[in-house]
């Protein structure tokens, strides 16, 4: 799973493999943090009210 | 693989079995279970869930009396090559874990019971049935543990086991190599626990890369055969027999494919 | 909203429209400075010393033994006492037998000594050293391949035992009960001496560098059964 | 008693009988749970698995439940992706039944293998040419993604959605969702494919093995092709099971009928290739390993395996319902239609079936016979537990979460039906901002 794993090789197939895997997992993982951290600012902005209608 | 190739010749530990000679007499499946640890329980009648590396399989023509015959086929791991010996066997690239492997320097599948974690996936992949999994812990007789062999480690429950070659035979034979200053093990150095105790000598191990070893010879035979060759699986355990229905036995034909190799065969 | 809540809410204007806004903001921010300053102090301290005491567990080694002592009154080094046998295995921790050719009566004058001659060989009971270097039962270690074959010092992966005067205290893992040396006494992990540690990666570097039996199809690297059973 | 907690606007059952239902289903749930406790701490001898049989009945459970649960996939693709406005009404649905076949599937594996304290060396010691560790890694992020998509819709729940900071965080998740979406059927288009490469890369095994491009078999590409025709419609049968359940009607019918047209389509293109698959296995993959093709169908007395399972699953589980579905009388026939859902189900149950449990059954020396198996009461408890713990995980959401976006416009409140439909055109025109609808975001 890493590269200091006994198991890596830089070859093709663990390059392949593991970039889907790592470019898959940061997605997720950016994408969640900046939903969290967007959601407390927004929230310390004291803004509760553009969930009705404000945003689009 | 080109790499590894650097301080030893590569070698292709395998096995000719005379099926000729085999009586069907089941020291070869005993002497293993004794030289490698294996585990049983105390009714094996369930046969299905029973370990045994080595199997001796009883094979007949299908001809009704008196024309049945009978032939005895001891299957151990048949360390398949893949094609063109790279390695790729049915199991080994199967293993989510990297619990098994092929030594490109042996030509022996491994298999580390510490590292599988028993998704039993290897056990689909090979058609020989010789991968075994454990669904109880081992229980020995009181006493018995006193008795096991310090160079096989014990398997625990929920892991996959299967014929190694008796591959620590061949970790002692270069011990005693280096130790007297050699690189190279002879032929009489390493041999299986079942070549050794078949009676009828019908077992042979080796190199089959090497010319000097028995096995490159026996195996040239023309009745030597190995089992499932159509999968392309490259197994290093050959069968001899003189018996055409017995080399037939051994892999899939069509009709009219059967009646063609039969005649090459025979 | 309740009317407390309500009123809260007047408060916290009010004191906005005074500007103890910021005040109140940097006291928030100390805080949460301190807390954090406060968690990782314990997370460290958890995790340096908590953690392996609790991970390791020690045991006493029936006696002392002074290994530099000892090299000093034999010709062959480490295999005066740790000697290959003729079929090429390594015989490790001496067995009373061979102890007993000089110490069948008390030598020196030390402690220990007379512990292992009034305990152990007067009754013949030969001694229950616990080993160190001991590797998990999977592990096939072949001495003669590394000291015979490859020409390797002791000390590559015991480190300078020989020179010593006492024996380290022996730590074992709680969970598997391996020895403390497999995986080093460094928690983390990380190792300064080829000595350090004993573990897979450890073996498995010294063959890559050497290009020792790299003959594995999965890894590319050793084979499984160079090193397992 | 439970008041506040449910939507606005809806009609509920009492609390009571809710307990009553849940504790029904509770019930079976404990069964399983007492059973997957046993295979833990005793090990995997409580199941009838056997050396020759290696997968027992609930890794067909697994395939099948992730190739049902492929309706998450898809129709977040077709919504997210490709921009189908309308199925934003179901994938609220269809997201909840994935997550729930996904979780299952994954504590099946858990439960499936020898030593669980290992598992994790799947991913740690991951060999990347095996297709587990493909089918472990994709399973278990797109599980992630799963999650990701589900905790929107929880976050909606009237008492949660008062909390400033979950109102927040639930809306920013609707804001890159696609982004999400996009990950998930990128990872989906993996895992259902190794799932189907699983067998089809056992050259050892001629029934399940098959030729394929690079190291993909064709199994590969025809899992996730099969998935994404049968998955929407087990959300369509779900949905419609929910309907029936609750005596509502849910989802409006041309949400439906799109969704099943897709599917129909999916279906019968899947249905064409699978066919010339088996054709070019039949002729020569298997041929060429001196198999014949009735040989896998026939050649065992003893057993019930026969040509009737190809049967079931091309024919009646792929032809037939696919027909249904792509002709607009099918989809908009209500028998029909039930019809042609629950035979594409079966159907793809039944090639999941085959693809794992058939493939071990049949013999590959010449010299072995066909292996029977019948799974233990552990692993059968085991298999139903993921029923038990879907119906509880459904009726939960369904009680307490805005799943379904159309309900309150399909069934007015007695009382409230001229102020309903005010609100219903309201809402008609704040359609894109609709608070009730997780789906309405980026447009």
């Amino acid at each position: 799973m890493f590269p200091f794993s006994f198991e890596w090789i830089w070859d093709m197939s663990h390059m392949v493999f593991h970039g889907g895997l790592w470019y898959a997992l940061s997605i997720l993982g950016a994408g969640m943090t900046y939903c969290i951290l967007k959601a407390a600012y927004d929230t310390s902005k004291g803004g509760e009210g553009h969930g009705n209608g404000e945003h689009h | 693989m080109e790499k590894g190739h650097n301080n030893t010749t590569t070698k292709r530990y395998g096995m000719v079995i005379d099926l000729d000679k085999c009586t069907g007499c089941g020291s070869c499946m005993v002497a293993c279970m004794q030289e490698n640890n294996v585990p049983f329980k105390k009714d094996e009648t369930d046969k299905i869930k029973s370990i045994t590396w080595l199997r001796v399989y009883k094979l007949n023509n299908g001809k009704p009396y008196p024309d049945t015959e009978i032939c005895y086929l001891p299957r151990p791991c048949q360390h398949c090559s893949g094609v063109g010996d790279h390695g790729h066997s049915p199991c080994v690239s199967v293993c989510p874990a990297t619990a098994t492997d092929y030594g490109m320097d042996t030509g022996i599948v491994s298999q580390i019971y510490t590292r599988c974690f028993g998704c039993r996936y290897c056990m689909a992949a090979c058609p020989y049935h010789v991968r075994y999994f454990n669904w109880w812990d081992p229980v020995w007789p009181k006493g018995m543990e006193k008795s096991l062999s310090p160079n096989v480690s014990v398997r625990m429950r929920g892991v996959v086991e299967k014929c190694s070659f008796c591959f620590h035979r061949y970790q002692l034979a270069m011990d005693r190599a280096f130790f007297e200053g050699r690189k190279e093990i002879e032929e009489h150095e390493y041999q299986t626990a079942c070549t050794q105790a078949c009676p009828s000598k019908s077992i042979t191990f080796g190199d089959l890369n090497n010319p000097k070893h028995a096995v490159y010879e026996l195996k040239q035979s023309p009745n030597a055969f190995r089992l499932l060759e159509r999968l392309h699986t490259n197994t290093k355990v050959y069968y001899v027999s003189s018996k055409e229905w017995v080399r037939m036995a051994g892999d899939n034909y069509l009709k009219d494919e059967h009646k063609e190799m039969a005649r090459a065969k025979g | 909203m309740s009317a407390s809540e309500e009123k809260a809410k007047e408060v916290s204007a009010e004191a906005a429209g005074h500007g103890a806004d910021t005040s109140k903001e940097q006291n928030t921010t100390g805080i949460v400075f301190i807390f954090f300053v406060v968690g990782l102090a314990a997370s460290l301290l958890a995790g340096w010393i908590v953690f392996p005491k609790v991970l390791y567990s020690q045991k006493q080694q029936p006696f002392d033994f002074n290994h530099q002592s000892h090299m000093e009154m034999v010709d062959n080094g480490c295999q005066s006492c740790h000697f290959f046998r003729e079929d090429g295995t390594f015989s490790g921790a001496p067995k009373l037998a061979q102890c007993i050719d000089c110490h069948e009566y008390v030598q020196g004058g030390s402690e220990d000594e007379t512990i292992f001659v009034e305990q152990y060989v007067a009754n013949y009971h030969e001694v229950p050293w616990l080993i160190y270097a001991k590797q998990p039962p999977c592990v096939f270690f072949s001495h003669a391949a590394h000291v015979n074959g490859a020409g390797m010092d002791c000390g590559t992966c015991h480190g300078d035992i020989g020179n010593s005067t006492s024996l380290p205290v022996y730590e074992y893992n709680v969970i598997t009960s391996y020895s403390r040396n497999i995986w080093g006494k460094n928690i983390a992990g990380f190792k300064k001496n080829t000595w350090d540690r004993m573990k897979m990666d450890d073996c498995s570097e010294c063959h890559q560098k050497n290009d020792v039996k790299q003959y594995s199809v999965q890894t590319e690297k050793g084979a499984c059964f160079v090193c397992h059973k | 008693m439970d008041s506040e907690l449910i939507p606005e606007g809806v009609q509920r059952c009492s609390l009571g009988k809710f307990i009553l239902w849940i504790s029904a289903c509770g019930l079976v749930l404990a069964i399983g749970v007492y059973a997957m406790i046993l295979c833990w701490l005793k090990g995997l001898n409580q199941t009838n698995m056997n050396d020759a049989y290696g997968f027992a009945l609930w890794i067909w459970a697994d395939l099948a439940i992730i190739a049902l649960g492929g309706g998450a996939f898809f129709t977040g693709f077709l919504r997210y992706i490709i921009g189908i406005k309308e199925l934003k009404n179901i994938i609220n649905y269809a997201v909840l039944i994935g997550f729930i076949c996904y979780s299952s599937a994954l504590l099946i594996l858990a439960i499936d293998i020898g030593q669980p304290l290992r598992g994790w060396f799947i991913f740690w010691h991951a060999n990347v040419h095996s297709m587990l560790t493909e089918v472990a890694f994709c399973l278990s992020c797109y599980f992630a993604v799963l999650t990701i998509e589900y905790i929107p819709l929880v976050l909606e729940n009237r008492k949660i959605d008062k909390i400033p900071f979950f109102h927040n965080l639930g809306h920013n998740m609707h804001e890159v969702m696609a982004v999400f979406a996009a990950t998930g059927a990128f990872l989906s288009f993996f895992h259902q494919g190794s799932l189907g490469g699983v067998a089809g890369v056992l050259f050892g095994r001629p029934f399940g093995f098959r030729e394929g491009v690079l190291i993909w078999p064709w199994t590969f590409f025809l899992f996730t092709w099969s998935a994404a025709a049968c998955g929407p419609c087990f959300t369509i049968l779900i949905t419609k099971i929910t309907e029936v359940a609750t005596g509502k009607k849910l989802v409006k019918d041309n949400v439906i009928e799109l969704l099943a047209k897709i599917a129909g389509w999916m279906l019968l293109t899947y249905i064409i290739a699978k066919l010339i698959d088996t054709w070019y296995w039949a002729a020569h993959t298997a041929p060429a390993m001196g198999f014949t093709f009735s040989q896998f169908y026939t050649s065992d007395p003893g057993s019930w395996y026969g040509y009737w399972i190809l049967f079931l699953e091309v024919v009646l589980g792929g032809i037939v319902p696919a027909l249904i579905l792509v002709t607009r009388f099918g989809r908009t026939n209500k028998l029909a239609l039930w019809i042609a859902i629950t035979l594409a189900c079966v159907g793809v149950c039944t090639n999941r079936w085959v693809m794992v449990l058939q493939v071990l059954a049949i013999p590959v020396m010449t010299f072995d016979g066909w292996f029977t198996y019948f799974p233990s009461w552990q692993e059968i408890a085991t298999t139903i537990l993921p029923v038990a713990y879907g119906a509880i995980l459904i009726s939960l959401s369904y009680r307490y979460l805005p799943v379904f976006p159309q309900e309150r416009e399909l069934n007015p409140l007695p009382g409230q039906e001229a102020e309903t439909v005010e609100e219903q055109i309201e809402e008609e025109q704040e359609e894109p901002v609709g608070k009730l609808s997780p789906a309405a975001e980026t447009a």
